[in-house]
């Protein structure tokens, strides 16, 4: 069961599933995410060459797993613990390009002040986008908790866990579905299995069969999905979501596709990745097939894709003019958000900073350059 | 009131908040029927039910990552750790999520959780139920390091540890869990975190200390006292995580001679940063060495426990050293 | 194929699945270490009560896990990680009870130098026994870079790792299998399943349907096997142990059986564990069933067994007399194996440790109870 | 010899060693065909093949786990860990046990292995790819933590850490990876563990530092030799533990004025303990007030981290402050 493929459209677009119902006002938003998302990446890769940001992740290759499974829910009741590979879920949703650039640059505007890496956004508007953080797998346990409070409070809202491949061998996992499993903690954990975690291929992460078949080891049922099948993506994650709302409990989801481009705009994949790989697996690109079925369909004509993908082109383009101008996050900032209110020993050090950096000058910038 | 032992004023402490607050839930390994292993949790899921008191898995960074799952959704998790020796495998959960979430988030996602932990020596525990680890902690900001000694001060700093909008860590002396019963008062009961607690005044010299350590230092200052007339003030510091520096740099300038003690042992231990605030902040005012007394540079031994944990003879020693440096 | 339980002792004792050929010297062997355990523990049992050892951790009811382990392994090659529940596995390769009840009483001759709680014991002779640690399911990735180094020697050493029902929550559980998985190391994982780890029962320790069951996460085989039949625990550990050493990888094996006693001296267990439960179990003992067969197969007589059972009381006793006797460590064991060098910060509190006591007088025991 | 950057004499020290030794093995997240994302481990698989390089699931506490055991075996493992800041999901197997198995085993069990990260800030990491955590290691008997500055200590310290028969946690200065080149001995070169380096000699005042902070302070070092010819002594610590504690006494003692410089927050920080070792065994000897200079107690920031870490002005202000204190 948890060895077969969902899928709904074969790389050509051919419906090969029965489609399940989407209004068409969400195929339409899972296009927009997803060309969103490349255009996103696009310019940030330009950004990050032309030294206006540091570090960016692309995504090219694995948008319909995020904008998919983010059709699935609810803002109102839901709750969202992304992994940096998910610019789509937040698009998706209505995310801005410009709020989303605020934080690439993490300038004065980024609603996280500046304090974190690039990819690692945070908004609790329009849905609630868990503060993302580097250290892989540590959301799952919470997103637990999360899911847990609500079924505490006899709510029925539902926490999305997304994470990758590389993700499955951490820590978190094991704690994070564990837990679910026993506490029958609605959450949908969904593995954007992309083959690779940086440089190490999914055959040298785990000796699983495939990374469903985990899901056993925890009481809850594994599904296996065409990552690059935007509707297959929809279909399952909202089997699951629907699951969870009604009580039953967690299911992990395996999205199976391909990181078309490197780790990070840091790496260089040709070291490691096959180009046979690569050629094999351009066939299937998720854009193509979803508009293919989209013209087919008759939700969308050709000409109307186009102007969208240019909309988007020119949503991503503002947003970097835009965030470039915003200048740095005040200095107070270094120290506001460490504790709900300022200890003395930091307010010491606020002041002796202000003072000593107006006194001395800016702060040296001696930046490197990060590597991953 | 009523006399409790410290470990019937954390139980309370728990009950009386949880009655007050239904968001308040208890999670951990066998914190459920069986009350815990030391039963600082016992009655409460008789109490509260499942929904609010209930185990978990043998999973510390399961414990605290639902846990702050749990706090960032509107609950009040308090997170018991069964042996402080057994939080490490939640170390990353809590150093780097817990304490990290209000600013990396920009101040739009917050851990308000407490977590439990008996720590310490006195129990023949060996390597791996013996440990003091608050240093471990104490070089993380973003978190609050809370360690009562006393049975009232166990109950109100926990329910000020519960109250606390930002992670707590509430380590508890399990050697005083039952050594002694005090009067502690009934219902809701604060006493405010990052304050300092003189336990016994005096000017001519000052011990710095905290958790088992307290009793120690005050029947050394007792001794000290009897001995030889001289007026030890003692200092339970209580919050070590922020820490009232002010009183500490007051208390070292007052008193010119300072010992500061703890089981843990000594490199890179808390002591070091008591020294080090005095050698930055108040060394004009000294007039002898600040001695440190703490377990040794070692693992924590088992059947040699009482020869490596600091005792009042150990802290007379220092005391001595510091009153007759001229 | 994982649920199916491996039973060959049914338990009155009567065969009822194929008994493997297992040398009478070995079956004596088995008998003796279930016996010395039980004696072990209720000497052990006695100590604690009189005040004259601090803690103990029973055996009852799980005995013929261990030992049937340990009659799988060769000592010239093989190494065990064992877990606090594994006496029976050091008395099967010839540990002596004195040694042993050196650990307990962490006196002058205990080979860990009275550093380590009781129970926590270490041996390197007859056979490697990892020196246990109390953090659980540490000692898991710690088995497969043992096996690891014999793999990449190329030896065919296989590494037995034995841990509880409680153990496969552990980080160490998942790292360990994934790790084992992935480079197929000679691991043997024993999983003593007696279906409580302190007051948790199994069901709230994972929603999985068997332990077994999670060897697929990790893409190696699961077996079931009952815990209470040496003889069938027996068979699955020597079939895992060949596998490993053809080269073949590791094996998650579940022992199913029940703690009979409290998770150590200082738990009562009749606060959580279910009067009837009991009662169902203690109808399985594993010790009956193995003399049983013994009896009726002719292997030993029942005057040969009433007389080893004496002479395991006996040596169990008198290895608490000797014990008793031997004083505490050296005050320098405080300080020594830190490093494998003295350092001068090390030396010079070790000099004003041994000069503050002898001047000062003994350290004070204010020793407070072990509540587990 | 050849000019080498910091990180190429680190894998110069790794193949120097592996052709000497076949025992010592490196694994860790990308390691292998990748070379490390900051190619430390470069060409390593291709010259001495998967079984002797080898890339690992993502998984910390594997990577130290099956280290350990590895170890414990009779190889000698060198693990790498990405970036410092995901060393805790490892942190329980490397204070709890790689540190406390010879102790606990009365010796019968070793661990000699060497845990390789690079560290510290530099690279606009923000929160999880800038921390300096020395001071959560430095508090652990029964490990060893050491920091090379230059490219020939960084070959020197490593061999001499891979051939130690206890674990070394192996800090690597990220910012100093590709910041200069420096003449490195070729083949076996050590340098023993536990012995600090003056960088630059002076009576006046001392600083204390390692790291990426080296520079940093002989820059301030060099300016204030500029500014009013006054001499300042900088001290590269280089074995943090076990510290060579009568060196940093001595240096104290002689110059009787002491700036103590990390990149990590002060609260707790290592820079506490020379503080403490000072008012402990050189107070008398003190001119002035023993003074820290580190990152602020607050989580590492992104955009502000030039604001954040400590440069060479900020160590000229704490100079001139120690200097002229009266
Ligand atoms: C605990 C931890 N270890 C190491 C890293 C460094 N790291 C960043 S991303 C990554 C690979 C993640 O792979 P995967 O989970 O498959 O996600 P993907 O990048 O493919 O989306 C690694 C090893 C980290 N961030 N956290
Ligand atoms: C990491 C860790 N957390 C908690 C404990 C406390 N503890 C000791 S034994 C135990 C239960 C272990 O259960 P199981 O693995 O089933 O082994 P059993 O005692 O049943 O043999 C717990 C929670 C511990 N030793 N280590
Ligand atoms: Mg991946
Ligand atoms: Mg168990």
């Amino acid at each position: 069961m948890s060895d077969q493929l969902l899928q709904i459209l074969d790389p050509t677009g051919r419906k090969v599933g029965p489609a399940p119902r989407v209004r068409r006002e969400v195929l339409r938003r899972l296009l927009r995410a997803m060309l969103m998302t490349r255009h996103f990446d696009d310019r940030c890769m330009k950004l990050q060459r032309t030294g206006k940001i540091g570090f960016s992740v692309p995504n090219l290759g694995i948008e319909a797993v995020s904008a998919g499974a983010a059709a699935a829910l609810d803002p109102e009741r839901d709750w969202i613990a992304p992994s940096y590979r998910d610019f789509a879920m937040a698009f998706y949703h209505g995310v801005s390009a410009e709020a989303m650039m605020d934080t690439q640059f993490g300038n004065a505007a980024d609603n996280n002040r500046g304090r974190q890496m690039p990819v690692h956004f945070t908004f609790r508007e329009p849905v609630r986008f868990l503060s993302i953080s580097s250290p892989i797998g540590t959301h799952l346990p919470q997103a637990v908790g999360i899911a847990l409070a609500m079924k505490k409070r006899g709510e029925d809202g539902v926490c999305l866990a997304s994470f990758g491949d590389g993700g499955t061998s951490s820590l978190g996992f094991h704690s994070g579905l564990n837990f679910a499993g026993v506490f029958g903690a609605p959450v949908v954990f969904l593995c954007q299995n992309n083959q690779w975690a940086i440089s190490c291929p999914i055959d040298k992460q785990t000796a699983s069969a495939t990374i469903a078949a985990k899901a056993e080891a925890y009481g809850m049922p594994g599904r296996r999905v065409d990552g690059n099948d935007v509707l297959a993506v929809h279909k399952a994650v909202t089997e699951a979501v629907k699951r969870a709302r009604a009580g039953e409990g967690p299911t992990l989801i395996e999205a199976v596709t391909m990181r078309m481009g490197g780790h990070s705009t840091s790496d260089d994949p040709s070291r490691y990745v096959p180009a046979e790989l690569l050629a094999e697996w351009r066939e299937k690109d998720p854009l193509i097939r979803f508009q293919r079925f989209l013209v087919d369909q008759g939700v969308m004509g050709e000409e109307e894709i186009a102007a969208l993908d240019a909309e988007c082109a020119e949503e991503c383009a503002a947003a970097a003019r835009a965030a470039a101008g915003k200048g740095r996050p005040a200095l107070d900032t270094i120290f506001s958000d460490v504790y709900a209110e300022l200890p003395p020993h930091l307010r010491a050090q606020q002041d002796w900073c202000i003072r000593h950096y107006s006194s001395r000058g800016e702060g040296v910038d001696e930046k490197g350059e990060f590597p991953l | 009131m009523t006399e409790l032992t410290l470990v019937q004023a954390v139980n309370d402490g728990l009950k009386t908040k949880m009655r007050e607050d239904e968001t308040v839930l208890v999670l951990g390994e066998d914190v459920g029927p069986k009350g815990g292993v030391f039963l600082a949790t016992e009655g409460l899921t008789a109490e509260f039910g499942e929904e609010r008191c209930f185990d978990t898995p043998l999973s510390e960074d399961g414990i605290i990552g639902v846990g702050i799952g749990l706090a960032l959704n509107g609950m009040k998790p308090v997170c018991e750790i069964q042996f402080q020796d057994f939080i490490f495998p939640a170390f990353d959960q809590i150093v780097s999520e817990a304490a990290k979430f209000r600013y990396r988030s920009g101040g739009m996602y917050t851990v308000p959780m407490v977590i439990r932990t008996p720590y310490g020596g006195g129990i023949r525990g060996g390597l791996y139920h013996s440990q003091s680890g608050e240093a471990y902690f104490c070089h993380t900001p973003g978190l609050k390091v809370v360690v009562p000694s006393t049975p009232a001060d166990a109950k109100g700093l926990l329910i000020s540890a519960i109250e606390d909008p930002d992670p707590v860590l509430f380590l508890e002396p399990k050697a005083l869990y039952r050594s002694f019963r005090q009067e502690v008062p009934e219902g809701i009961w604060r006493v405010p975190l990052s304050t300092v607690r003189e336990v016994r005044p005096g000017d001519d010299a000052v011990v710095f200390c905290y958790g088992a350590m307290v009793p120690v230092c005050e029947r050394a200052a007792e001794r000290i006292a009897e001995a030889r007339g001289a007026a030890v003030r003692v200092v339970d510091l209580r919050t070590l995580l922020p820490l009232d520096e002010e009183a500490v740099i007051a208390a070292a300038r007052a008193c010119g001679r300072v010992v500061v003690v703890h089981e843990a042992p000594r490199f890179c231990g808390y002591g070091a940063e008591i020294s080090a605030l005095i050698a930055e902040h108040a060394i004009d005012a000294m007039e002898a060495p600040v001695v440190r007394v703490t377990g040794f540079d070692t693992p924590f031994p088992n059947t040699l426990e009482h020869y490596y944990l600091p005792d009042a003879r150990r802290v007379v020693d220092a005391l001595e050293r510091v009153l007759d440096y001229e």
